[in-house]
C-alpha cells in the first residue's frame, strides 16, 4: 500500500464514493479534465466521464445553487469552491436552503451535499486564496463544518461528509496538501463527524488547533517537552459540531488552553471555544484562556502572510504565559 | 458590419381579453371540457385566495401573498406538468399547486407561521415555498441537472415574478440550463410590479422572455391573462425540455390585482386607473365569456361551482384552524438526520422552560 | 420638539445627512415613492428627489456591487437590505472589497458606504424576515458593525455609520422599530461608533446585550431589583468594534456576567464577549459566564419564534444561577 | 405569433489575420502615426509581458497572469478611454494601464504579493486589480451610477473574461446599466478559456455579446486581435455612454496565448493544434504587416523599438526587485481611517513579535 499526501487522499476518497455510490457526483470550476488546480480531482473525470465529475460554468453562485437543487432531488454533489476566497457568493445558498431545508419541510426534502474548498494560506498565493472562514459557517445551523489535518484523517472524513445525509463545508488545509505522506488504506472506512482528535497526549497545558496549524501546534510542544513541558495537543478537525467535551477534559487535567488557529481573532471558532471555557470549565482554569490567531486584519499578500499566521514562537509564547499561573 | 446572430421574440395570444379567439385554437382547446376544467380549477383558486385574505384580515392568519389574477398562468403551469416534475414555487402560487395535489390546508398553515405547511400532501419531491427571491430558479436547474445525469424524462419549472427576473439567481439558472442543455423551464409571471416598483425600473430589456438569449434558451412572451395560449406555450417548453432540448424562458404578462401581500398598501404606489384597466383583462372573465359563448357555462353553473369551492375550502380552513402549534422540540428534531450533541442539550433545555418533562 | 420612534429616528438621520451632505444617496428595494416596507424612508423620495433615493431592480447583489462602486468614487450610499435574511448575497462584495479596499490599495481608495437592514425576530413575519447575522459580520476585518437599540441612540449611532469613512453595517431592531417614542433633536449631533453604553448602573451582575433585547433584559434588572439584586445593563450598540474595556470595568465589580442575544448561540457575539473574558477577566469572575441566545436552529416560523427569542424568564434563571457563587 | 422584439449582434472586424483592410477603415485609422503608436503599445506591453514570466520563472515573482495575446483588445480600451473615466480591470489588463499610466513596477509588486502595487500611479480612481472574479463590473456599474447622478459626463468600463461572463455579478451590471440608463461598458475578452474550461462549455448563447439583450444594452461582438476594430467599437461605445444614451456590451473575441498563469499547464487540458492556429491571428502580426505595407514600419524599427522597450521594463524591474517588504504594521495602518481600539494592541504585538520597538 503506497504512502499518500493529504490531497492524494482527498481524490481518494472522492474516487471511493463515486465507484460505489451512483448518486455521487463532483462539480466545480476545472474540476474535470483538468483535474482541478490543486489536482484534487485528478483521473477522476478520465475514470468516471462527464456525468460524475462536471465542470461548471464560472459562477459560484450558480455552483451552489445547482447543488442544493441536485440534492434536494437525491443525489449527492460534492460541489468545489475553487479557492476560499470564493465561497461568499455561495453562502446564500448554504444558508438559506442547504441548512434549513430539512427543517423547513419537517423532514420531508434534505440536502446531502458536501462543499469543499481549498482552505487557509502559507502557500504564496495571489489575493484571496488563502483565507479562513470557517467561523461564517460554524455560526450557521444545520451546517456541519469540518477542516482534516493528516491524509488519514482528509480521507475519513471526507467520506464521512459525503455520506453524511445533511450538508457538509469541507476545508482542506492547502498548506498540508503535499507535506507529507502516510500510509491511507483505501478501505472506504469513514470516520466520525462528531470528535476532536487527542494528537498528544499531555499533562500541563492543552493545546488546541486544527487544519495546517497541527504543524506549528506539535512543534511547539516538541519544543515545551524539552523543556520538561508536557502540553496536550487537539485536532478539533470538525468544528461544528464542536466536540466540546473532550477538550474539557483536557483542561480539567492540564487547567490551561491555548487555542490557536489562522482566521482573524475576533468572532473566530476560538472564541465559541473560550467562550465555552468560561462557561463549563471556570472553576478547572489555572490560568485565563489563551488565543493564538490572525489579527483582525484580511489575510495580507504574500510577502507578510507568514507574520500573519500564528508561529511556533508565538504558540510557544503563549504556552509560557499560561504557565505562569499555578 | 457582418451580422453573427439574430433573435425574435414572439408574444402569443389565443383568447383576447373579450373572450374572442384571435389566433389558432391549440388541440387540447377543442374540447370544452378541458376549457372547463381549467376555469373550475381558476375559480376555485380565487375563491380560496379571497378566503385567505379575509383570515387574515380578522386576525387567523400572518402576511398572506394573494394570488389574485394570476390564476391563469398559475393553472396553464400545474396542468402542463406531470407529477414526477419538479416544481420550485416563489410565494404565490397556490394554482400551480393545487393541480398538483397540495391541500389548502399546508397553504395556511404555511402562512400562519407552521412549518409543516412545507410538509404538504402532494408530490414529495416538490420544493417548499421559497422567500429569498429567485433562489428556487438555481435549484430548479439543479433539479434538471439531476435529471439529466440520471436519464430521467422529467423536467423542472420554477416561477419567478417580474421582481425576480432581475436578480442574478435567475440569471445564474438560466446560464446553467443553457450551459448544460437542461430540462428546465423558467417562468417570470410579470405581474408589472414588484412591491412597489414598477417593471420599468427593473430593467430597460423590452421584454423580459429575451433574458432566455443571454444563455442560448428558447424565449416566449405569452399573455398570461389567457390560460389556453398559456397553456399551449407551457405544453411546448416542457415538451421541448422532455425531449432533451434544451430550456425556455417564458414571460407569462399579467396583473397583480391585489395589493403585494396583506401587510402592503399598493395605493401608496400604484395609479388606481392602471387596477381598474387590468381588471378588464383579468383570466377568468374572458374564458367564462368564452365557455359562455359556447354554451357549456352559465350563471347557474357559476353559482352552483362557487358554492362546491366554497364548501370545499371551509373544510380546509377548518382543518387549518384545528392544527394546533408544534411543540417547541420540533425545532430541534428536524434540523439533522441525527442530532449532534451540540443541540440535545438545548432541545432539552427549551422543553423544561415549558415546565414538560422532555423526552 | 416631537417624540418619536426608533424607525423615525432612523428617517430622521437619513435626511439630515441627505439634506447636509451631497454625496449621501440611500439605494434599495422600495425605499424610493414607497417610502421603504417599513417607512424607514417616509418621505425622502418626495423631499429629495430620484437622484438622493433610489429605487434598485431587485437583486441584493447588485445594491450590493453598486453601493460599493459609487463609494469608491466618492459617494456615500446608504443601501438598505429589505430584511436581514436578504444580506447573504450582499457578503461577498462587503467581505471581499468594501472591507478591503482601503487595505488593499494602502489608502488610496476607500468605501464609506453603510449597509442597513431590519433586523431580528418577534414581528410575526414569514421565513427570512426575522434574522440576527451580525455575527457572520463581526468576524470581517475592515467592518463596524452597529445595532442601536433607542431611538436616541439610532440618530445618533446612524449619523456617525453615515459620517464614518469605512463600511458600517448597521441592524435595525424591527421589533422595537415603534415601540416607544422620546426625544430626539434633529441637531445632527452623531453618538461614537467605539463605545458601549450603560443604560442601568448595578454592582451584583452584569448583563449584557443589544438591539431588542434590550427591553427584556431591563425587564429582568427590574425583577431582579424586586429581589433586591442588583444587575447592571450594558448595550452594546456597536459590536464591532466591541467595547470591551466598559464591559470589563463592570465584570470587575459584580463579578458576573451574563449575555443575552437573540442570535444562534455558537459562534454569536456572545462568544466573543465570553472569550475576552475568559481571557482578561476570569479572576475577576465568581461565576462562569452564561449566554442566554437563541438556539442552535434556524429561527423557526413565527407561531414559534417567542419561544425561540430569549425571554425575561431566560434572563432571571440565568442571572439566578451566577448568583449561587459568591 | 406576433413578434414583439428583434435583435440582431454584429461583427466587427476592419484588419484581418492576414493584415489586409475588410471593412472601412475608421477616421483615426487613417493617420499611420497612430497606427505605429497602437503597435508601439501593443509591442511593449508584449515585451513586459515576456518579461514578467521570465522573473517568475526564475523565482523572482510570485504566480503572475500573462497577458499575451491580449495586446490589441488591451491597448484599444486604454487609448479609446479618457483619464478621468475609470477602468475596472480583472487581473490581466496590462496594456490599458500602462496607457492609462500604471507603471510596470506596479504591476510587478502586485504580483509579489505586495498591496502597494494596488497604490499604482496612474489614474487615483481606478480600481486595483480584482481578482473576485467578475464583481468589478459591478464596481463600474456603480461608479457608472456616481457619475450619472453628479451629471459628471465620465463613463466606467470594466473587463472580465469569457468565464467571467458567466458570473452572476456579470448579468447584475448588465441589469442595472440597462435599468438606469448607465454609462458603463462591459468589455468581455473572450480567449476562449477560462483556466480549463472552453468557451463552449460557459454557455449555450451563440455569442457573448448577446448577454447584453438581457438588460436591454447594445452588444457588438468585434475581432478582439484586430486593434483598429477593437478601437472603433469602444470609441462608439464610450461616445454613446458619454452621450447618456446607455451601455454597451462588447464581446472581443481573442485567444489566450499562454498558460492561464505561470501556475498552470495548459498542455494538460488544450490542444497544441488550436494554440498553433491560434498564432496565425494574434494581434501585433497582422498590424506589422499592414504597417510594413504602409512603408511606415520595417525591421529596423522593430528592433529599434523592441530593444527601447526592454530597456524601459528594466528599469522597472530593476525598481520593482529594489522595493523593500512593507513592516507588519502595514496591515494594520489602512484597515480603517482611524484605528479601532481593538486592533491596536495587536499591532503593537505584532511589531514587538519583531523586536522592533513599536510606534
Ligand atoms: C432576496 C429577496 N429580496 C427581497 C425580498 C422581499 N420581497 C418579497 S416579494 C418582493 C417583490 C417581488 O416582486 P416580483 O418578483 O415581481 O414578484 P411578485 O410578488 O410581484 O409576484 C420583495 C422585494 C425577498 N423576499 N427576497
Ligand atoms: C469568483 C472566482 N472564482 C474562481 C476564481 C479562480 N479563477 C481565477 S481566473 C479563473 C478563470 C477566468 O477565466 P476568464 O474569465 O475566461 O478570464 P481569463 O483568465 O481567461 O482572462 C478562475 C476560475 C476566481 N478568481 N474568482
Ligand atoms: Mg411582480
Ligand atoms: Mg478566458
Amino acid at each position: 500500500m503506497a504512502e499518500i499526501t493529504l490531497i492524494e487522499a482527498v481524490t481518494q476518497a472522492l474516487a471511493y464514493e463515486i465507484a460505489h455510490d451512483p448518486s455521487v457526483v463532483v462539480l466545480g470550476e476545472d474540476v474535470g479534465v483538468n483535474g482541478g488546480v490543486f489536482r484534487a480531482t485528478a483521473g477522476l473525470h478520465a475514470r468516471f466521464g462527464s456525468e460524475r465529475v462536471l465542470d461548471t460554468p464560472l459562477d459560484e453562485t450558480a455552483i451552489a445553487g445547482l447543488a442544493v437543487g441536485m440534492a434536494f432531488q437525491g443525489m449527492k454533489p460534492v460541489a468545489e469552491a475553487q479557492f476560499d476566497g470564493f465561497i461568499y457568493p455561495m453562502m446564500d445558498h448554504i444558508i438559506c436552503h442547504a441548512a434549513r431545508m430539512r427543517s423547513r419541510t419537517r423532514g420531508r426534502l434534505h440536502c446531502p451535499m458536501v462543499l469543499r474548498a481549498p482552505w487557509g494560506g502559507g502557500i504564496r498565493a495571489p489575493e484571496h486564496h488563502s483565507e479562513a472562514p470557517e467561523a461564517l459557517f460554524a455560526h450557521i445551523p444545520g451546517l456541519r463544518v469540518v477542516i482534516p489535518s493528516s491524509p488519514a484523517r482528509a480521507y475519513g472524513l471526507l467520506l464521512a461528509a459525503i455520506r453524511d445525509p445533511d450538508p457538509v463545508i469541507f476545508f482542506e488545509p492547502k498548506r498540508i496538501y503535499r507535506q507529507y505522506k502516510e500510509e491511507v488504506p483505501d478501505d472506504g472506512e469513514a470516520l466520525p463527524l462528531d470528535v476532536c482528535f487527542v494528537l498528544r497526549d499531555g499533562s500541563d497545558v492543552t493545546l488546541v488547533t486544527w487544519g495546517a496549524h497541527v504543524k506549528e501546534t506539535l512543534e511547539a510542544a516538541d519544543a515545551l517537552a524539552k523543556e520538561g513541558i508536557y502540553a496536550e495537543v487537539i485536532d478539533v478537525a470538525t468544528v461544528k459540531p464542536l466536540d466540546f467535551d473532550t477538550i474539557h477534559e483536557s483542561v480539567q487535567k492540564t487547567g490551561r488552553c491555548v487555542i490557536v488557529h489562522e482566521a482573524a481573532r475576533t468572532g473566530g471558532i476560538g472564541a465559541e471555544i473560550a467562550a465555552q471555557l468560561a462557561e463549563k470549565a471556570m472553576f478547572d482554569l489555572v490560568a485565563p484562556v489563551e488565543r493564538v490567531t490572525g489579527y483582525d486584519t484580511p489575510m495580507p499578500l504574500f510577502r507578510l502572510e507568514m507574520k500573519y499566521l500564528p508561529s511556533v514562537e508565538r504558540i510557544l509564547a503563549a504556552a509560557k504565559r499560561t504557565l505562569a499561573y499555578r | 458590419m457582418k451580422t453573427v446572430a439574430s433573435f425574435t421574440i414572439g408574444y402569443r395570444q389565443v383568447l383576447d381579453q373579450d373572450g374572442r379567439i384571435v389566433d389558432a385554437l391549440p388541440e387540447f382547446a377543442r374540447d370544452p371540457a378541458v376549457l372547463v376544467d381549467l376555469y373550475q380549477r381558476m375559480s376555485f383558486t380565487r375563491v380560496f385566495d379571497g378566503k385567505a385574505v379575509a383570515l387574515q384580515r380578522t386576525g387567523k392568519l400572518g402576511t398572506y401573498a394573494s394570488s389574485l389574477g394570476h390564476e391563469a398562468a398559475h393553472i396553464a403551469i400545474g396542468v402542463a406538468m406531470k407529477p414526477e416534475d419538479v416544481f420550485c414555487p416563489m410565494y404565490r402560487e397556490y394554482g400551480v399547486q393545487f393541480v398538483r395535489g397540495v391541500k389548502p390546508r399546508h397553504v395556511l398553515l404555511y402562512w400562519c407561521g407552521d412549518e409543516r405547511g412545507n410538509d404538504f400532501t402532494g408530490p414529495k419531491h416538490d420544493l417548499p415555498w421559497c422567500v429569498p427571491i429567485a433562489t428556487q430558479c438555481l435549484h430548479a436547474a439543479g433539479a434538471a441537472l439531476a435529471f439529466k445525469l440520471r436519464h430521467e424524462p422529467r423536467v423542472a419549472v420554477s416561477v419567478v415574478g417580474d421582481g425576480g427576473s432581475s436578480k442574478t439567481d435567475f440569471y445564474a439558472a438560466i446560464n446553467s440550463a443553457g450551459a448544460y442543455t437542461l430540462p428546465y423551464i423558467g417562468v417570470i409571471v410579470n405581474n408589472q410590479w414588484a412591491i412597489s416598483v414598477p417593471r420599468s425600473a427593473q430593467t430597460g430589456a423590452e421584454t423580459l422572455a429575451q433574458k432566455g438569449l443571454a444563455g442560448g434558451l428558447r424565449c416566449v412572451q405569452v399573455d398570461g391573462n389567457d390560460v389556453i395560449a398559456m397553456l399551449a406555450v407551457m405544453q411546448e417548453a416542457i415538451a421541448h425540455a422532455r425531449r432533451g432540448e434544451g430550456g425556455t424562458v417564458v414571460e407569462a404578462v399579467t396583473y397583480r390585482l391585489s395589493d403585494h401581500t396583506t401587510a402592503d398598501d399598493a395605493r401608496r404606489y400604484r395609479p388606481d386607473d392602471e387596477v381598474k384597466q387590468a381588471w378588464d383583462r383579468e383570466p377568468l372573465k374572458r374564458l367564462r365569456r368564452y365557455l359562455e359563448a359556447l354554451g357549456v357555462w352559465d350563471e347557474a353553473k357559476e353559482q352552483a361551482w362557487k358554492e362546491q369551492c366554497g364548501r370545499e375550502v371551509d373544510i380546509e380552513v377548518n382543518a387549518y384552524l384545528e392544527t394546533k402549534s408544534q411543540p417547541i422540540e420540533s425545532i430541534f428534531d428536524y434540523l439533522y438526520a441525527e442530532a449532534p450533541h451540540d443541540i440535545a442539550a438545548q432541545r432539552a433545555q427549551a422543553i423544561a422552560l415549558e415546565g414538560r418533562p422532555h423526552g
